[in-house]
Formats: C-alpha cells, structure tokens, sequence
C-alpha cells in the first residue's frame, strides 16, 4: 500500500472540557506523542458539538473530525454525551449513506485519566485519515488550495 | 556480533515473541512457578534482562533454552504481561532458523509417536523443535 | 431555409463543440436542464420544459464577482474575468427567447452589468419551435408564436428532418460553420407544421387569458385589491417559481471566505423569501402577502410601467407545472377577471 | 472593537524549546484586530501579568490571548490578570501551547507551525467573545458526607466542628468501616478500636451531626451550593427512637446461618443483629433475606423479646429528601476478589486467608477471640507464609496495575504481632519490594527483620499447593539467592489488592464526578487540588481518591473538611457566566431544548416580542442562569440555532474551525 | 363528498367553526390548492379528490393565530404531521376541529406526464367517491387512459395506515394502497459501495436549485427563522454556489427534522427536480427504528423524540447492530 507520506492532513478535534480536553492536557503532561495535524477545539461537553461544526470543518478543508468526550455515565453533566451519542450516530450514518468514509469521523470516549488513550487514538485515526487521503467528496470546492 | 547486530537481534526476540521486556518488574514469579528452574543455567526472570542488555549470544548459547518445557506457566502467571516463556521460545526460534532445517517432518511424527505420550509434551515438543 | 437529417443532430453538435460550448437541454438523474454539451451528454430535445430555464446560461444561479485578498495588512481586489469565448445555446423555446429579452432590459440598460453583457454578446441563440405545446403553457398571450421563436437560428421539428432558420448575423455566421452538415429545403414543411402547432395553440385552456386589465398604469387600483389577502394563502413561500422563471432576475451579493482569499459573489434571490432585501431594520416586506402580491405586481404591472409595456412575464408555464401549493400566476389572472367581473 | 492583544509565553523553555515563539508573535501580528503581540520568559509570573495588564491599559485592548500552558491551569489567573486590568475577565482566551503542543511534539517547525495555528484560532474566537458577568447563587449551610468509615468520620467531625450541620450516609448498619474490622494499627501497634470508637461516640454525640446509617444515597441533583439529594433509608424493621441496644433480640434469634460480614464471613451472625459490639447506632437490623419472620412469615421471636417493642416488621424504606451546599465522597474500599488469583490456592484451602482476614483471626472480639488457629481444623499453626502484592502492580487485565499502598506496612505489623505473641511460629514474607515511605515505617520494618527475625524472601511465589497431610506447599523463589524454594506452610495470608468500594460508580455518575479506569474518583488537580473533584462542590476524602493509609486517610478527611468549610463559610457563589440564552426573536417554543436539559433550567413564557416593529405574542424558551451549568446540550437541539451558549457560542465556535481550517 | 360538504356547512353554521382549511378546485383537472374558505358560498368552489395530496397541517401554524377555529381536513397521514406539530406547540389543539377525511392513495401528477401525456384538459376518476381504478386523461392530443396505481404518490405505495391518529370526526372511507416496503430503497442504497453511493446522491443532489420548496412545504421544518436563512450562525445559504451546500443543506435538514419527520413525502412531491430527499429522512428513521427501537414521529402528541432521549446502553457512534 502506497500512502502518501507528504499528505499532512487537517484534523480538528472537538474535546470536551472536563474529560477528554483533560485527557489531552495529560498526554501533554505525560510527554505522548501524537501527530501534530491534530488541533483540539475545547467545548464544554461533548453534546455541545452541533453537527454544522463538523460539517463546517469539511467545508473548510478537513480531512478528518474527531470528537471526544467523557466516557458514558462519567459525563460532567450527567446526560450530554449520551445526546451526543444519538446524534453522533445519526450524522455519521447519513455521511456514510452520501458516500463520505466513515473513518474520516470518529466519536472517542477519553476520560482525564486516559492521557495514553488520546495519544493512541489520535494516533490511529490519523493514520487512518492518512491512509484515505485527502478528503474531496466533502468539502467545498473554494477552500481548496 | 557487532552492537548493531545484537541490537536488531534484541529487537528480533521482542517481536517474536510479542512481549516488552520492559515491563518487567522482577517480581520472580516466573522463577517460582518454573518446573525445569534447577536445570536451567539463566533462570527465567533473567531472560528479559538478557534482552534488555541486548546479550543475545549468551541467551542463544543457555542450556535454558533446550530445558524449558514450555509449559508457559510463567507465561499464565506473569502479573506484568511480559510472559518469560515466549522470550524463551522466540531466543529458540532464532537459533533453529539459524541451523535451518527442521529436525523433523511432519511424516516422521506417527512413527515416532508413543501412545503414553502426552498432548502437551507432544505439542511442546513441536514447538521446541520444529520451525 | 436550410435542414439537416435528425440522425445527424449528434454529428452537428460535436461540430460545434469542438471549437465552442453549446449549451442545449440534458438530461441527468431524470430531469431536463441546460448543460454543457458533452459526448456522454444525454441530449433531450423533446421535453417541452426544462426545469430551469435557459436564463442561467447568460445569468448563472451563482457567480463570483471578484476576489479580495490579503497581503500582510493590506487589501487586494482581483475582478472576476469577463466572458471572452463564443457559445451556442441551442435548443431554447420561445418563451425563453422572449425572455432572454427580459433580462436585457434589466442588465443592458444603464448601468450595463457586464458580466451579463459579455456572455450575451459571445452567446448565439438557436431556438426551437414547439410541435407540443402543454396545457400550462400561455406564451400566446404575451404576443409569443410558439411555432415562430425568436432567436438568432431557429429550428423547426418536421419529420425526420431538422429545419433550419438563420435569422441575424450571428445565426447566419453559425449557418456557415456548418454548411457541410446543412442542405437547402423548402418552407412548406414548416408552414405545414407550423399550422398544427397553431391549431393545438388555440386548443390550449390558458392560451387565450386576457392581460387587458394588467398594465403599467394599474398600479394603485391592482395593488389596493382586497383579492391579494385571499389568494395568497397557498403560497408557502418557497422559490420554487422564481428559480424556474425565465424572467425573474433579482440576486443578492454575498461573501464567502475561502483559504485564499474572500470571494464576492452574487446568486439569485426570490422575493418570496422573508429575508428578501433583508436590510438593518428588518424586512421591507414583512408579510408573505405583499411578498406575494410583490412578485405578480412586478410582472405584469411595474416592469411593464418602466419597459414600454413589457411584461416581465412570457407564458412559459413553468411556475403552473412547479408550485407545490399549485398557486400561480394564472390563478391570480382569473381571480382578478372575477373579482372584476363581480364589479 | 480597539484590538486583541496577544502574549505568547515561553513558560521557561517547556514552550520555547518546540515552538518558536517569536515567529509566533509574528505571525500573530498580521492577524485581523491585533494590535499587540509580544512573548515573555513566565506570563504567569507577576512580571508577566504585569506585561498584559499593561497592554490592556495602554492600548486599551479589547480582548487577550494569552498562548501559554492549558487553560485548565491558568486560565483563572489570566482573567483575573485582565479584570484587574480594567478588561472583563471573559474577553481572555487561552491558546494551549504547551501540554496540546510543545509537550507533544519534537519537531520545532512542526511544533511552531501548529502553535501559530493554535493561537490564530485563540484569536479568532477572543474577537467574538463578548462581555460576561458573573450571577450568583446562594449557599446551602449543610454538608453531605457519603461513608461512615474513618474517613467519612473525620470529615464530618471537622466539618461540625466547625458549625455547620453534616449529614453522614452509611450504607451498613453501624459507621466504622474498614478501621472498625482492624486488630492494631502500624506503626505503632495501638489498638484500632480504642482510637476509633471514641471518634464514632463523638460523631454520634455531636449535635451538628447527623447519621443516616444503613442508608444508600439514591439521586443527587442541583450543582454546588444547592445541591438536592435523596436518601434512601433501608427498613431496619426496628424502631430506632424504641430500641435501646439490649441485644435480646440478637441472643435469642433461631436463624443464625448468615456470614458476618463484619468477620469477613469468617463466622455467623443472627438475621437480627448489629455489626459489632461497638456499633453505631447501636440498633440492630434485621436482615431481610434471613429473617424467618420475614420470609415465610413464622417466628417473630424478637418481637416478642423486645421489651421496648421495637420491632415492626411492616416497616418500609424510606426516602428523605435534603439540601446540601457541599458533598464529601468518602466511599473507601474492598479487598479485591481472588478468583484471579487461584494459583495461590485461597478458593481451594480454608487456611489460606486474605490479611483482612487475620485481622479478625488476631482480634480478641474476631471468630477465634483472638486466638491464631487454622480456620480447617483451629490448630495453631507453626509456619506462615505472608505473600505480598496479591493482585497488585499487574499489568495484566487480571489484577490492579497499581500498588495499594498499605500491604507492606500490614504484613509487618502481621509479622511483628505473630512473632511477638508466638514466638515459636516461623514468619516468611514473599516480597517483590518492600515499600516503607513514611514516619518510622522503614524502622518498623527493620524491626521485623531484626528484633522478630520475620523472614523476609524477595521473590514472588509462583502457586501454593495444599497438601493431603492438610499442610500447604509454598513454591517460591528466592531472586538474590537465585534459588528456588519449597516452603511448607500451615497457613498462607494473601496481601491482596484493595479497590475502590463498588458503589463509587454508581455514586460519581450521580455526582457527574468523573473516576478513573480504576474507579478511583478523579481529583481536580493530581498535585494542587487533591481533594476536590472537578465538580464544584464535590470533595474527596480517603480511599476513594487513592489507596492510603490511616493517618493519610485523616489528613484528607480533614483537608476536604476544610474546603467545604471554606465553601459553606460563603453566604453566595458566583455563578458560572457561559450559560445558554435564547434569542427569543426567533425562538419557535417547540421544546426541544427544555427535553435535554439536565437541570431543567429552561421554562417557556408567553412573551410579546418586537420583530423590527411588528409586535407579536410566542411562547419562548427562558432560560434559568442559576440553574444552566452551561453543557450546551440545549443548543444542537435547538433546529433553528437560536439556543446560543455564550463563551463557547455557534459563532466562536465555528470561527475556531475555520481558522484551524485555513 | 358531498357528505363532506354538507357536514362543513353544518359546523360553520352552527358557529363550530369559522373557517374552513380544506383544497379549492383548480382549473386543470389535477391542481387544487389549499385553501381557507370564510364562508358556506365560498365551499362551491371546494374539492377532495385524488389530486388533493397537500398535507394541509402546517397551514395550521398560521391557522393558529388566526381569530376562532377552523375546521381542517387531515388524511390519516397527515395527522402523523399534525401531532408532531401539536407536541412541538406549533399549533393549538383548541384552536382546531378535525373532520378525518379518507383516503384511497393521492396521485402525482408528473407521474402522469411522464407517460407522455401532454396538453391535460381534465382528468376524470380521481374522486374520492369513485372505485379509484383507472383514470381517463382527457388532452388536447385526444383521450390517454391510465391505471390509478400507476399514477399514485410513491408515499401511498408504502403507506403508513389509513388510520387517523388525532380527529374530532372521521368521514369517508379509505381504502389500502399500501403493495411495498418503505425501507426497500434504503436498503439499497446502503449496499451501495461508497463511490457509488456518493456518485448516487451527486447526481441526485447536483440538481438542486436551492428553491427551499422541500423545506418550506416541510411540516417539520416549522422554525420561525430556519438556519439557512439566518446570519446567526454564520451559516445563511441562498444558492448552491458549491456541491458542498447541496450536501450540507440536505444533510442538516434531515438531521434537524430526524426524530420528528412523519414521512409525510411532501419534501419529495414538491421537489421540481424530482430529487428523492425522502431517502434522506427514510434513512434516518429507518436508523432510529433499528438503534433505538421503533419510533413514528406523530402517533401522538406527548412521546418524547428520539434525539431528545437516550439510554444508558445505546450504541456507540461507527457501530452497527
């Protein structure tokens, strides 16, 4: 398999405050590496993240959008990644219903104790974003380089 | 063997054998629960040492590596999943692929076969022998 | 009067496209709209209507206007460029020819948009007469013979033959470009065929409506009709009618920031929409109604009253076909034939 | 707008030595509305604080991005840098350079250009940000402590003591915990009963405490200060204001086959019974599942014996509902089960025991009344066996990967008293290492080895067999011998691990606290805020933030005591300002936000609203700022995006995505 | 029909209602519109047959705020609309008498012309009253014939029940019409590869013209300001500059109406590019039936919506079961 080496994609990750943004602080913290196309949004909790913010990151040229958040039942606010979840669900069914790779979204559950987690999984999906190339099917045309 | 060598070769028995020797934490337990421990000249809860230190030749060369049953209770009881017993089959393998050849085929065995011969003996018995 | 055998329709189109675009309707996913001629192009010639008329070709749904970029601190303006290609834009129906001449009484008058203006001048015309005119259709009462397009080339559907009209400079030049494929006829086929596609004409219900009462000096009377209040209400305020209308040219400009840059584009805007000529205060029209009445109004009474009588209508039928709450402009016609009638 | 300042901090070179942070500045200068950028060695330091507050004075910024280490440490110094300043404190943004990038990655040009990035986006969003204040919410006076063990006791003692009501929530019959079952104490080998019934006797007496024992905590809603809380009190089937702790009732009870959880299941105890002698409340329960009476109705001897007629066995749980301004978690913990660990024999031989056990075995009150016996036939034993880190340090799914804590220093006080009291019973210790931090720990260790002559093996053991002459064969090794042993045995006391109490679970997903893969509770801050969870007004006290002894146990208790004295001591709280408002212009009342609201914080009014002069009545959706705690859950609900969540709005969001996408 | 109609005139005069929200004729044979009659005259004018497909529940916002009741005319699917607008406090349930009118399938009118047959004069078989067997299509082109089933509404083919779920009377008869599966074409669609899928919908959706019909006609989409035409959120669309807007458009309304469309099948009726966005909203039921149990949107006016709730065990977001 031939995978682009040169081909740095653009991932934005939505981290909720509480676990996942914490779980990524302590990767930090931990000294765990994890490749640098990946830039955190911090939210508040993960139900925060409205399904236009990740259509408007594929508009405006990522190639892949991870959002974490608290694992279930440990949400801050008791019930928000559980909406989160459903919705999560339901969009990335409908991208894949259009044809856009299911592995270009992903939904994590990273607790503030999981700094490996968030440096593994984080390392795996962009690997995984890598190996499908940039992303044309999403995205618009204008924002291209 | 140079430095380099016995760095790949290092790196070669971790792979093989699909543990971290780092992890080990030298509880012994491996040497406790070790059935062939009075025969063998490098005890288990050595080997990983040999491979973090990179002396493979000297781990090639141990009687251990022929006295080992491999009946993997250290492999079972290992609290740090470092699993001596496959340091050792892989230090094993490396030597056996190094002679090359197999000792023996697979349609030499019924012959050889003996009806109070154990399962797991047999199977061990494999693994130590043919690759 | 020239024709050409209609087995060679496919030749003569990949003639033209070889040097210049042609633009003539296509089918894609089931439905018929104007499109780049290609060789996978399923051309579609027989359906009466496409979708959207041929007006986006001159007046795209969209276009970008110019480009603003940033170097350092400071800023940069990059024009859009003009058309500078020739095309052909083949296949269109009367009404749309008529109301290409709509549009150019809005963007060729002072001030001239050039975008619109640079497409027109490279664009040649070559229109299509109706063998089949619907039941929607009432290009008749706005003085349009659907038999007899307007157009710089008009074709005529006679058998196995295309008949073929050069009618101005531009069509006579595209005529000499494809001599080879064209050979001299005789009009009597036309004639012929022209006299049946009259007669259907007349057959038509809507054909015949009277636009007597619908002028530019009907302003007040029309506008103060209790009829609007009532007539209205399907309407769910879609854009449906004014994005398939060959005539309706409002836009909105609107920016959009790309990676390199903020584009500056404009695209079509309804004014059936509550945001329509959305400013500070709000909306000038607040209410569907004189949204509504604003639409019909501006068809048949204010664009007449600033273009010599012209209305900004031509019959095409297409928003009668479309309306999802079946209200249209026919509708709100017969209403006011009765509601003065009762006068 | 006047202009976003931007100050990139080096924070020595944690940030410096990836991210080049004059090319950040740099960079961060051609952005849109940036009228100030500069780097600095510490912006945290007071020096630093002072750069940005001069800014804000002198160029009268509108808004600061500070690019230094995660919000989540100094966010909370930077806007009250800027409040000082004259700027309001939510015009501050922080870009997180240090633990999400210079700590992540090596390569500087990697490190810078993503840094750039980062801060972009930082500014981006500070120039949507708007003005917010702060609201406030009032105080309740009364704290919940949840556990009655040492830790629980403590708390709630400090608390008290202090003059605030504390309502402590035991799920047993009696407070005590785990300290309760103890023998003696390391190091100083005093008995555990005499230092902790005294404390229990003074929670009981304490007229600012109040004990619901036998009580689970079933609901917790409201956030800090205001917290509501259901309380689930078990039916004792004894009237606890009639009891008055005769024990008649115990004596005289026929069904008497119910293992003593108190012994560790190690003896019996009848359906009706208290805990232990020294119980708290010293009112027996009746244990439903053994209870003749209950059960198939027959019997009802208790009732008959009682002379205070306190028995009703038509009693029902019962739910009381309070207020709480604070809640200390204070769960604790069980020893591991040892299903994991069958080599070491525990389910196969009666004299292989967990330490936990031998505590019983070794206390006067215990099954054997303190005589050490074997369990299989009471005869004292001659050989023991201590094998230590059961469970503990192990990296496999088997056990905890974590060390607990307390075992080395247990097994040595085991050691110590067997070798002290039996001088002719054999001690050996199997031991990976023997870890002894704290005050006269690694002496009292030393004294095992060198005045009881404890036999201490370093080595771990690989299996206990248990022989048909009813002995037990140890198969050991000894490391720094190289050799391998056989020890014969007649018992064996497993450390094993201890983990955090099951219920935690159930009770951190009620507080939304978060715990760890361990099930530890999470403390806000690993070194600075040991006590607290990151949910306000939840605070941590003992085992159930992390395996401690006792005197580690009690400084906690009394730490978390002061943080929710510290809390309660306030008459308001400033409320969160990043809560969620509709626009109620456009607001369609179809209730969507007000069904994934948590707090119910969202109600809905008929309102009369001015659209750009057109005056209508809708039902809109209001939003409660006291009650919102700002999820944002609301908001994606909201079809038509007019339920906005401000400090993290649809609008700063998205241009955070955008600039990250550019 | 003339039941109807008298039954109407009864409860106008009897001051019941004031108002009427029912179809008025058209003037083709096939093109009624909704409409509001003030009074007992003006229902000359009033028809129900096989042309009147319109699913006059939204109507019923502005009915809402209209002075007195109305009397509205619900097909049992349309009642599916009218209960999720009714939970969603659109609209008022006292402001409203609900005479349930039968069904025996609506027609679609392209379905017609796409057999070819132009210049329609009138059509004749299509009354509610008739056996609803065959149409007679009368042309300037001269008389088509064409099988009542052939020309129905692709939604009546997979119909959902000819029972009413919310009415104050029920009056004429309904017949079944339901002969497929509604799933069958999600089903599909999901076998799809996805480079097919996406060339799928890239041609479907690349005809998009932005006209907003779909969603304007949407009983669903019942917001005062939609985010498309809002600067709110920065995310106001008016043309379809780029395929993207398509997509996203789409994508949105289907998520934004998930949980709460009825499939009623107007947003794929008034289409005028024939684009089947039905599938999206299809899909996403047909997801919420399989992830978290059957759920119908509007089988009454109290069950709380999918996307609203949740339970502790739901599956994880890439997961299938």
């Amino acid at each position: 398999m031939s995978i682009n080496q040169e081909f740095k994609p653009k991932i934005v990750a939505f981290c909720c405050n509480w676990c996942s943004y914490a779980g990524a602080d302590l990767a930090g913290g931990s000294r765990l590496s994890y490749p640098a196309d990946v830039k955190i949004i911090r939210v508040p909790c993960s139900c925060r993240v409205n399904p236009m913010f990740i259509l408007r990151a594929f508009e405006r040229g990522a190639d892949g959008v991870i959002i974490c958040g608290c694992h279930p039942g440990d949400c801050h606010y008791s019930t928000g990644n559980y909406y989160a979840r459903r919705r999560m669900t339901l969009l990335f069914s409908m991208l894949d219903y259009l044809g856009i790779e299911r592995e270009r979204t992903r939904v994590e559950w990273v607790s503030a104790a999981e700094g490996v987690k968030f440096s593994t999984t984080m390392n795996e999906f962009v690997s995984a974003v890598r190996e499908l190339g940039p992303n044309r099917r999403l995205g618009d045309l204008r924002c291209k380089d | 063997m140079s430095s380099t060598n016995s760095k790949t070769a290092a790196a070669k028995i971790a792979e093989i054998s699909g543990t971290n020797p780092l992890k080990c934490m030298k509880c012994g337990k491996c040497s406790a629960s070790c059935p062939a421990f009075e025969k063998m000249d490098i005890k288990p809860h050595q080997f990983v040492s040999y491979v973090v230190n990179e002396d493979i030749e000297a781990l090639a060369k141990c009687e251990s590596l022929w006295y080992c049953l491999s009946c993997f209770a250290c492999v079972e009881r290992c609290p740090r999943d470092v699993k001596p017993g496959k340091i050792v089959d892989a230090a094993r393998q490396t030597v056996v692929r190094q002679k090359g050849g197999n000792y023996l085929s697979a349609n030499e065995i019924p012959a050889l076969i003996d009806d109070d011969v154990p399962q797991q003996l047999l199977v061990s018995a494999f693994r130590k022998f043919r690759r | 009067m020239k024709k050409f055998l209609k087995s060679e329709l496919t030749a003569l189109l990949n003639a033209i496209s070889e040097k210049e675009r042609v633009y003539l309707p296509v089918s894609n996913a089931g439905q018929t709209n104007y499109d780049i001629y290609n060789e996978n192009s399923k051309v579609d010639l027989d359906t009466l209507k496409t979708v959207k008329s041929a007006k986006e070709v001159f007046f795209p749904q969209s276009e970008t206007l110019y480009t603003v970029t940033k170097v350092d601190k400071k800023i940069k303006i990059t024009q859009e460029e003009l058309e500078k290609e020739e095309f052909v834009l083949f296949g269109v129906r009367g009404c749309d020819v008529k109301g290409i001449e709509v549009l150019d009484k809005v963007f060729l008058s002072e001030p001239v948009d050039s975008f619109y203006k640079a497409r027109r001048e490279h664009g040649v015309i070559v229109s299509f007469a109706c063998n089949e005119p619907e039941e929607s259709c009432f290009c008749k009462a706005f003085g349009i013979d659907c038999a007899e397009p307007e157009g710089d080339v008009t074709i005529y559907d006679c058998g196995e033959y295309y008949f073929w009209n050069a009618k101005t400079e531009k069509g006579e030049a595209l005529t000499e470009k494809l001599a080879s494929f064209l050979s001299d006829a005789d009009e009597a086929p036309v004639k012929e065929k022209q006299q049946e596609i009259r007669k259907i004409t007349g057959l038509l219900p809507y054909m015949n409506i009277s636009l007597d009462s619908w002028h530019g000096e009907a302003t007040s009377e029309k506008f103060d009709s209790p009829v609007w209040a009532d007539i209205y209400k399907p309407c769910i305020g879609c854009g449906t009618c004014t994005f398939i209308c060959p005539t309706c040219q409002c836009y909105d400009l609107k920016d959009y920031e790309t990676k390199n840059g903020i584009q500056r584009y404009r695209c079509w805007d309804s004014c059936m929409y509550s945001d329509f000529t959305m400013m500070a205060h709000g909306n000038n029209r607040t209410s569907q109604m004189q949204r509504f009445r604003q639409r019909f109004m501006h068809k048949l009474v204010y664009f007449p009253a600033n273009n010599d009588g012209m209305y900004s209508c031509v019959g095409c039928g297409r928003c009668v076909d479309k309306c999802p709450a079946s209200t249209n402009i026919i509708k709100v016609i017969k209403a006011f034939e009765k509601e003065e009638g009762v006068k | 707008m006047n202009g976003i300042g931007v100050f990139v901090c080096h924070c020595g070179s944690n940030i410096a030595a990836t991210v080049d942070v004059k090319k950040v500045v740099e960079m961060a200068k051609l952005e849109p509305g940036v009228v100030h950028a500069e780097e600095y060695q510490y912006m945290c330091s007071e020096a630093g604080q002072e750069r940005i507050a001069k800014a804000i004075r002198e160029k009268n910024l509108s808004g600061v991005v500070v690019c230094s280490c995660s919000p989540r440490m100094h966010e909370t110094t930077f806007r009250k840098c800027a409040e000082k300043a004259g700027l309001n404190p939510y015009m501050v943004e922080i870009a997180n350079l240090r633990e999400q990038c210079s700590w992540v990655h090596k390569d500087i040009n990697e490190g810078t250009e993503k840094a750039v990035i980062l801060t972009r986006a930082a500014i981006a969003k500070v120039s949507l940000n708007t003005s917010l204040v702060a609201g406030e919410s009032g105080v309740t006076k009364r704290a919940l402590v949840i556990g009655g063990g040492i830790a629980g006791i403590q708390t709630a003692l400090d608390i008290a003591d202090a003059g605030y009501e504390v309502d402590i929530v035991e799920k047993t019959p009696s407070i005590g915990g785990k300290m309760a079952q103890l023998d003696k104490t390391f190091p100083t080998l005093d008995c555990s009963a005499c230092i902790l019934t005294p404390k229990m006797v003074d929670a009981a007496a304490h007229e600012k405490i109040n004990i619901y024992s036998y009580s689970e905590v079933e609901k917790v809603s409201g956030f800090v200060g205001d917290f509501t809380v259901d309380i689930r009190k078990k039916a004792r089937y004894v009237d606890m204001n009639k009891c008055t702790g005769c024990g008649a009732c115990m004596e005289k009870c026929p069904s008497k086959k119910a293992l003593s959880e108190f012994n560790s299941g190690l003896n019996n105890r009848p359906a009706i019974y208290t805990p232990f002698a020294q119980a708290i409340p010293n009112v027996p329960v009746i244990d439903p599942s053994q209870c003749l009476k209950l059960k198939n109705d027959k019997c009802g001897l208790c009732a008959r014996v009682c002379q205070a007629g306190a028995i009703d066995y038509k009693q029902e749980d019962e739910i009381v509902t309070r207020k709480y301004g604070a809640i200390v978690v204070a769960t604790g913990f069980e020893v591991i089960k040892l299903d994991n660990y069958d080599e070491y024999a525990y389910s196969q031989s009666k004299d292989v025991i967990t330490s936990l056990e031998l505590e019983r075995i070794m206390n006067a009150a215990g099954p054997t009344k303190g005589h050490l016996e074997r369990l299989s036939d009471g005869k004292a034993p001659k050989n023991i066996v201590f094998i230590q880190c059961v469970g503990s340090r192990c990296a496999d799914n088997k056990g905890k990967s974590y060390c607990s804590k307390i075992c080395c220093m247990y097994t040595a006080k085991h050691a110590i008293l067997i070798r002290d009291k039996y001088p002719d019973v054999n001690v050996t210790v199997f031991y990976i290492d023997v870890r002894t931090p704290g005050k006269n720990f690694d002496e009292f260790y030393r004294r095992a080895v060198e005045e009881y002559g404890v036999n201490y093996v370093k080595g771990q053991v690989g299996k206990v067999t248990p022989e048909p002459n009813g002995k037990l064969t140890v198969h050991g090794v000894d490391l720094l011998d190289n050799k391998q042993l056989k020890v014969e045995a007649d018992m064996v006391v497993l450390a094993a691990a201890i983990e955090p109490s099951p219920e935690v679970r159930n009770i951190a997903t009620m507080l939304t606290a978060s715990i760890d893969t361990n099930n530890f509770i999470t403390e806000a801050h690993p070194k600075l805020r040991p006590v607290e969870s990151p949910t306000a007004g939840v605070f941590l006290s003992g085992v159930c933030q992390g395996p401690k002894d006792i005197p580690e146990t009690v400084s906690q208790a009394g730490a978390a005591a002061v943080k929710v004295i510290g809390l309660l001591a306030k008459d308001k709280l400033l409320t969160n300002p990043c809560t969620a408002k509709a626009d109620e212009l456009l607001c369609n009342g179809c209730s969507a936000c007000a069904n994934v609201c948590p707090y119910g914080a969202i109600s809905y009014e008929d309102k009369l609203i001015n659209d750009h002069g057109i005056r209508k009545t809708h039902r809109v959706a209001v939003v409660n700022s006291a009650l919102c705690q700002g999820c944002g859950a609301c908001t994606v609900a909201c079809p038509s995006g007019v339920m906005d969540l401000q400090g993290f709005s649809n609008r700063q969001i998205i241009a955070e995505v955008d600039a990250i996408c550019r | 029909m003339q039941r109807l109609i008298d039954r109407m005139k009864e409860l106008l005069a009897d001051g019941t209602v004031v108002r009427v929200l029912g179809w008025k004729k058209g003037d083709l044979g096939y093109n009624p519109e909704p409409h509001f009659f003030n009074s007992a005259e003006e229902l000359d004018d009033f028809i129900y047959d096989g042309f009147c497909g319109a699913n006059l529940s939204k109507y019923m916002i502005k009915g809402s705020n209209l002075e007195g009741k109305t009397l509205i005319l619900l097909k049992p699917c349309d009642t599916y609309s009218f209960n999720q607008l009714l939970k969603e406090h659109r609209v008022l349930r006292d402001k409203v008498y609900i005479i349930g009118v039968g069904c025996k399938g609506k027609l679609d009118i392209e379905k017609i012309k796409a057999q070819g047959i132009k210049g329609i004069t009138s059509v004749k078989g299509a009354e509610i009253s008739g056996k609803c067997d065959e149409l007679t299509v009368e042309t300037v082109y001269g008389e088509k014939k064409v099988a009542y089933k052939d020309a129905m509404l692709e939604r009546c083919h997979v119909c959902k029940g000819k029972e009413h779920k919310i009415y104050d009377e029920l009056l004429l008869d309904s017949t079944d019409t339901c002969d497929g599966d509604r799933f069958t074409d999600v089903d599909i669609i999901e076998g799809l590869t996805p480079e097919e899928k996406f060339e799928y919908f890239r041609k479907e959706l690349s005809k998009c013209i932005r006209c907003n019909a779909c969603r304007n006609v949407c009983p669903a989409c019942s917001c005062r300001k939609c985010v498309f035409d809002s600067n709110k959120f920065d995310s106001e669309q008016k043309a379809n500059v780029d395929p993207f807007e398509e997509s996203m458009f789409h994508i949105i309304r289907a998520f934004h109406v998930a949980g709460r469309c009825t499939d009623c099948g107007e947003c794929s009726r008034v289409c005028p590019q024939g684009i089947p966005l039905h599938l999206f909203n299809r899909k996403f039921i047909k997801d919420i039936n399989e992830y978290y149990g059957e759920y119908i949107a509007g089988e009454d006016a109290e069950t709380k919506g999918p996307l609203t709730d949740y339970t502790l065990v739901d599956l994880e977001p890439g997961e299938r079961r």
